[in-house]
């Protein structure tokens, strides 16, 4: 597979005897990463936007650089089009604000059936303030969503549409393509909730044409406290700022204040600073791998594990789509999932037991929770092996 | 130790074969406890006499094999009791495994229960041995005829 | 001053030539603080809350030492009063947010005349959602509150006070006993804005009866990206939650969703983990040296700065009341204030200039900016006197 | 360079002795352009005529030297030309200070006016020195009578 340069990078993943699979709930950093931010802390650290010292204009322009980094790696068309906020959580709450303005009595947000918490009670919320109707792409039990529909499902009430790229429970790639153009075909938006393909398939915002798109830093092997919001100029203008305070104003009196332009008008307050330079370096790591090569690292790894699941007898895979990421979960037939990731554990393989933020996905498959072992380029055919055996060992030890 | 040394024989057999795994039809406190984290989901039945002695119990649901074992266990170490004698075998139970203050007294007093020490070391499955004793916690406190409703995060 | 062991712990003060006077804008960090972060990253990084693997249980059980410890510093009852946010402007945002339910047209919410933006402007924004009114306290020239009208501006019509600690402008440190004592005695509740007091003051949450209370990490020797909020359990239980998404959830159904307990309903998605990591040790090391020593450093470099001042003829300060902490706002007859900024940098002396995001401060004093320079316990009179220096040579050069 | 070098002779003599520094009173053209980060708040008035040539120039209010002697030594390049060849000049300055592509031609045409060329390394100050400028630029765009309003941010 050939990634031991990649596997070296990270400290945690080289430490003896741990097979981390949970980067699907945060990813490991590389020492570039870790090193990008003990410097800046070390060396350069000042406050940006404001500071006229020299210190302070190298962090603003720093920080700056990074912001022109994220254009180009999504392929906006202007930096004026990346917010940073604090994680995806915080880039969805935005939109959902922000749009809620155009949202009417009776219309329509759609949704899919297996959205991360974080994509679908913000717009529960709303629907429920505007009187508007929540409105649910079901899927298959592959874990695929059911399209025949979507003529009724996306119509003339829909006003936007938030739909993960890649489901965190099951790794299933959505056809977002698809999807953006019908709803573009009727005026609605698309907000796309990249937390799961953003480091591990190529994105870009201006040939999906997409409306809006989040990720968040921790799970594309940058640091925590920090997460990107792309949106259209056009439509960023016409929102409403999300949180108020310093940075985002233009003039400020005790009658009436106005703001700035943006991207400053959504990013009130003193920016996570270290966390976006780490962010940069995060993205920096991943365009010199590339993502083709990540890709199919994981790629690689799919395979491999599912086809040595096969000799797991009681273990179920949910959602087999042929079309994802390195993502499985899996239930074992007499072991509940909490006693699949402790046991793991004392294999010292760390996979991830519950519902995974997505309630609906395991009403979906009649299930409390799933074991889920995920993927990142740093793992090993090894990492794999290890939690074969400790399946093995649990399946038996449990009959 | 390690996660494996938690899951001892008895917390198998326990699992595998949960003593006073029924409703109760007459019970006179119900109580359902939830832990929305791991999806754990169990309802506990008491029928109290008036003399306030337990005289017949019941649990069901579905979860992990700690929390299951540790409600089989519960059942069988409680049932027959006075419901005082119950509720100080929770708050035994309870600091066994949250707190580092169990004194021997107290340990003597839980038995085979102490078998569950181990789960301390692990936060997370805390809950899970935690949640039928919460349950009955609240079926003690709750009026008769009432079903009460707990949940651990 | 006998502060060189602690100056030694700042890799970015221990700079050869570098005179860090911006700290009211950040603080540079210790050693401590970045070491925490780093090692975290390299050995211990993982997932909170919700991993069953021992890499995420010991990561979770660190999280929540954190917060106990933060509950210790301020002195609250419960650390279900404590909620990390990503910094001191969201904390008021979400309490502007939840409080608003309780505000009703013709109400009235109370702030200062130099409230930062960050606490003036969420405040404006309810007022006017809700046709209630922004009243303000007024103050003197030497930067006093004005409370001889205190029982007029306090009365049966306010709902809220939403008062800082401590200036950013100014560094008067407000009577807020005095504020919360009146407000209390009518029902009003009093939110305390303590960025400028925190790392610089004893607070006790507990005995001031302060029903909120929010700071940034990064003003008080911690990383960007987190802030704290403190709450009365009460209250917060009263609130609507502010950002909605994994982690502040019980259930969730297409149709209906129900929110975890305090703290974590208002913690929505994955939390700035390492940042609470690095805002622990923080913490540690202000206890360590001691907010009474602390503050006496701050204090003799303050009066050495006002003593110094007096050399230079042209210089006037704003705001000289007695009762105040390290921050010295200036003008110079003839120099502008961003001249004078970047003349200092020149110096290697780094001082803020503009409004320092109180516009309505500036108003007051009508001016357009002022130069700032401000104290943390890394600094020393050798960082006055070259501020001096470089003043004496701005005075001359614009005459 | 440090910032003291940006403080050239002829910049704070611009600064003390602003040339133009007065308000037209029949101004064809007026702008207002303000730095909110700073405070800079200036006004500009131009009278062209029906050649389009600027027969008179007037700047007002306050700011910073870098600012006022921006606009100080604008006023006095542009007196007396085309209104073509003002936004050309116009370009080159703005292009001399926000990127390294001025080229030996252009900074012929600045003339004097390239001393601001140091600010390009102090970002925060570059809006002090284009602040005019664009408010010129804005001036040049309007409909005579009409008064526009700029903000660098
Ligand atoms: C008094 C005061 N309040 C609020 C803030 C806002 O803090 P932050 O920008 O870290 O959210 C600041 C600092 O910028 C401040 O000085
Ligand atoms: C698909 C998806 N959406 C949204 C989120 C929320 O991201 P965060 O918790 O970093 O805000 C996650 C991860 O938790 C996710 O996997």
């Amino acid at each position: 597979m050939n990634n031991e340069s990649i596997v070296k990078q990270f400290p945690v993943i080289e430490k003896e005897g741990l097979h981390y699979l949970d980067s699907a709930a945060t990813c490991q950093k590389p020492n570039c990463v870790i090193d990008a931010m003990t410097n800046f802390y070390k060396e350069e650290y000042a406050t940006v936007h404001r500071g006229i010292y020299d210190l302070s204009q190298k962090s603003t322009i720093k920080y700056n650089n990074v912001r022109r980094q994220i254009k180009d790696f999504i392929g906006a068309k202007s930096e004026k089009e990346v917010i940073f906020t604090r994680g995806a959580t915080e880039a969805i709450n935005l939109v959902a604000n922000g749009f809620a303005a155009f949202i009417s009595e009776g219309d329509e947000i759609v949704v899919t059936e297996t959205e991360h918490h974080a994509n679908l009670l913000p717009w529960q919320k709303i629907a429920k303030q505007k009187k508007a109707k929540l409105i649910v792409i079901p899927i298959l039990d592959s874990g695929d969503l059911i399209l025949d529909n979507i003529d009724k499902i996306i119509n003339q009430n829909t006003k936007i549409i938030a739909i993960q790229h890649v489901s965190n429970v099951l790794g299933t790639i959505h056809p977002i393509e698809t999807i953006i153009k019908k709803a573009h075909s009727i005026g609605a938006k698309v907000l796309i909730d990249a937390c799961q393909s953003v480091s591990h398939i190529p994105i870009n915002v201006m040939s999906l044409d997409c409306d809006f798109l989040c990720f968040s830093g921790h799970k594309c092997y940058g640091p925590t406290g920090i997460g990107v919001l792309y949106g259209k100029e056009e439509l960023l203008n016409k929102m409403e700022p999300y949180q108020l305070g310093g940075d985002m104003i233009r003039t400020v009196t005790f009658e009436e204040s106005t703001f700035a332009e943006l991207p400053m008008k959504f990013e009130a307050g003193t920016p996570p600073i270290v966390e976006v330079i780490g962010l940069g370096e995060a993205i920096n790591f991943i365009k010199k791998i590339g993502l083709e090569k990540i890709s199919s690292i994981e790629k690689e790894l799919l395979e491999y594990a599912l086809k040595e699941f096969k000799k797991i007898k009681t273990l179920k895979v949910i959602g087999d789509t042929k079309n994802k990421t390195g993502v499985i979960s899996f239930t074992l037939e007499n072991a509940h999932p909490h006693d699949i990731g402790t046991l793991c554990d004392s294999f010292g393989v760390a996979i991830r037991a519950g519902h995974h933020c997505s309630q609906t996905t395991m009403q979906h498959y009649n299930v409390a929770a799933t074991a889920r072992a995920s993927f990142a380029c740093y793992n090993t055919k090894k990492d794999i092996d290890k939690l074969v055996e400790a399946l093995l060992y649990i399946e038996e030890m449990f009959e | 130790m390690t996660g494996r040394d938690l899951y001892q024989d008895m917390i198998m057999s326990h699992n595998k074969k949960p003593r006073n795994f029924k409703k109760l039809e007459d019970a006179t406190h119900i109580a359902h406890g939830v832990n929305p984290l791991c999806g754990d989901d169990f309802y506990i039945y008491l029928k109290v006499n008036e003399d306030n002695i337990i005289e017949d119990i019941g649990f069901d649901g579905s979860g992990c094999a700690i929390s299951k074992s540790s409600g089989s266990l519960l059942t069988s170490s409680i049932i027959g009791k006075h419901i005082s004698d119950a509720s100080e075998l929770k708050d035994c139970f309870i600091e066994l495994i949250t707190s580092d203050n169990s004194t021997e007294e107290s340990k003597q007093k839980l038995g085979k229960l102490t078998i569950f020490e181990g789960v301390k070391d692990y936060p997370i499955r805390v809950k899970c041995a935690t949640l039928v004793w919460r349950a009955l916690e609240s079926a003690l406190e709750s009026k008769v005829g009432e079903t009460t409703e707990i949940s651990t995060e």
